[in-house]
């Protein structure tokens, strides 16, 4: 009864070194019984489930948010707008929905650096930047950034200058963040396509530079 | 609700898992997430009252397991409190009663893009109520403790920030997860020094900004 | 430090395990505790400093882990730190250097029981230094918070309570453990009211009394 | 090399169920290698081990507690130094030592109910009632007894009165607790060593009354 999704790898664990992982085999018997009993009760219909899936891995994710960032970067009342209203901006692009019902934008500069976490559970702006890869919502990212943010993100390889303040955002009501990242030295001759390729996911989180 | 969940400020957690870098690792965490989404259409609870659901995972089960073992947990947990499963068919995942499907309908294939597409209204822009507080004042966030579900992070209980900006009148995830209904209030964003946070511990003149709102605060 | 350990008022623990009524269930509890207890006459490491240890065992483990594991956690952890032993010892069983042990004598058994019969000097009784605070008055614990070993739990940080008595002049669990030596000062009980602690949740008109140093304290 | 102590069962659990956990295999594991390197290294007598397991569970224990409390309960003299000299009191009937160098009696009252715990990590007054059980060290008593404390008393079978006040004592410092429980009723012509029979250990926590 159980529907294979794109990448299917029947159930068990497809980490680095392929172990073998009894909890993660517990949770997936756990899920096909959960899966199995909505779907008989009528509560769940199985195509849904292949599309929600198929929505969130294919159609959005951070390209969506590099779109944003980039047209930012070449259309200043564009980024005007997104700086004062980024629900309204990015929505005129055609990015919005669950878990991203009210963006704000916050623009990186010399004197600032932004970032974002989720201290009490794992809110992330969906439709810019698709769904939170894994380490966003680890103990230890959501337990340090807002206490060390400077030792963290030294971790991900960005040394703040002490010149510059850290201004970390917790998401915890439904406000949902987007983090501009300064434009990169030497693309001024770039459209907004070649631009968008060098907008990182981190970079739209804050846990990079680009 | 003082639970495991509420992780900021917390110590010991080590070095950030920057291996963890992808959003499913294993087939059965893509499905998870789905029935997750899907149920959220069929069936009486909210997305607030499904954090208030993973809040209660035992702390020790909430780090040992998978952050999606956790959501399914969750529905697990508020499928029963609902009537809609039993334990029994939980453990076998064979049905042992019907439920009512004209009350509880299945979201579609398309349907459920589209909804997904257009978000829920959170916000009511329409309300005027005023504002209690207004943009630079300085607010102290309450001592208040609960059993119940709140948005307010442990670590700035109490503690004095500024409010930064007004975001507009929002229904208040507290009432929500209660079952009480939307409750509009005013959100705001406050920031916080970070040494009003860590005192000592503080590792410069940095600030720390949360959503709050209006319930939460106190005028200083 | 602000780790899983601090678990007064933390919740979704559930039910008191009654059942474990027990001190030692399995041998290796036996030996865990022995081991603890032997090895602290010949090392360099002090109770606090072991206390401070099983603090910084990861929230995970120290949940999952049975209590006498992480004890047997923070002594690996000391004595790595201390350079008597290395991982691939403690991984093996197997020796691959020697110590001074002319600096590192182990107890006899006959001496292990007569010093836990005798205790340690934790007070100063002939220190007359004078308390700053006195029985009755209202004192602020301090909010400060650290990543070092201390003894205020979370939930009387910042809050208001009475001093009950003066337990007189004892040896500072913070310097001890930071290996800073006994930095006497006074340690008085302080009641807080459960009202002050839990606001709404309290059950009742009761009462919460904690011992803390002096340096911890503010006058109201 | 491992030494058995009394009551040995070859490092396995011997919980009730009897089963086979692999986890407390895994520390029983853990705990002889590192008893086997601390014993090549000189740094431990296996004798010193023998013996300290030896003293806990055969000359320590709540016993030493209950004797204390039977001669409170029959000589006032003796029950007022206890209360207010707990360490001198105790120590003069030759309980004394670790993790109880400093011990403060409290009575229970028809006012008051007492009840100890360290929500920090697990001081309890060894030299009067032994080591602490397991639940006393566990998470669900420690987080839940000074926030609810009546809550957890009712799961221990006592009900406490609303007109009686509960007074929660947190073991933070290097001050152990005692409680003195309230004497039964229809007890008057019973000896010391007869009282000290009814005396519990629960009683002596203050999650249980006589």
């Amino acid at each position: 009864m159980l529907k294979k999704t794109s990448g299917s790898d029947d159930g068990h664990a497809q980490g680095h070194d392929h172990t073998h992982d009894p909890l993660e085999e517990g949770a997936a018997l756990r899920v096909r019984a959960l899966e199995e009993i909505v779907v008989a009760k009528g509560l769940v219909d199985p195509d849904a489930l292949d599309s929600i899936v198929e929505y969130y891995e294919r159609v959005t994710g951070p390209r969506n948010g590099a779109a944003v960032i980039a047209r930012a970067w070449t259309d200043p009342e564009f980024k005007d707008w997104l700086l004062n209203d980024g629900t309204a901006a990015i929505s005129s692009m055609g990015f919005s929905g669950v878990q991203g019902e009210h963006i704000r934008a916050i623009e990186n500069t010399d004197e600032v650096h932004n970032v974002v976490v989720c201290t009490l559970c794992s809110c992330y702006p969906w439709p810019v930047l698709g769904l939170a890869p894994a380490w966003y919502k680890s103990p230890a990212y959501r337990s340090r950034v807002v206490r060390e943010p400077r030792a963290v993100l030294k971790e991900f390889g960005l040394e703040i200058p002490s010149a510059v303040q850290v201004r970390v955002w917790d998401s915890t009501a439904e406000v949902r963040y987007l983090i501009v990242p300064k434009r990169p030295a030497g693309t001024e001759k770039m459209s907004a396509e070649e631009l968008a390729q060098m907008v990182t996911r981190d970079g739209m989180i804050g846990t990079a530079a680009l | 609700m003082d639970a495991i969940h509420d992780m900021g400020g917390k110590q010991g957690f080590g070095k950030i898992p920057l291996e963890d870098d992808y959003i499913f690792r294993a087939d059965w965490q893509r499905r998870a997430f789905a029935l997750v989404e899907a149920l959220a259409w069929a069936t009486p609870y909210n997305t607030d009252q499904h954090r208030h659901a993973v809040e209660r995972v035992t702390p020790e089960e909430y780090l040992r397991l998978d952050y999606f073992e956790n959501w399914i947990i969750a529905s697990e947990t508020l499928l029963k409190e609902a009537g809609l499963v039993d334990r029994s068919e939980l453990e076998t995942g064979l049905k042992r009663f019907d439920i009512d499907r004209k009350k509880h309908k299945p979201v579609g294939s398309k349907e459920i893009v589209e909804a997904t597409r257009a978000g829920a209204a959170l916000r009511f822009p329409d309300d005027t109520r005023p504002a209690r507080f207004a943009v630079g004042q300085s607010v102290r966030v309450s001592k208040a403790q609960t059993a119940q579900h709140t948005r307010v992070p442990g670590y700035v209980r109490g503690k004095v920030g500024e409010i930064v900006s007004d975001e507009g009148v929002f229904q208040f995830a507290d009432a929500v997860a209660a079952g009480k209904g939307p409750a509009p209030q005013h959100c705001y964003n406050v920031a916080f020094s970070a040494k009003t946070l860590w005192g000592e511990d503080a590792e410069a003149e940095d600030r720390i900004s949360v959503d709050l709102w209006e319930s939460y605060l106190e005028p200083v």
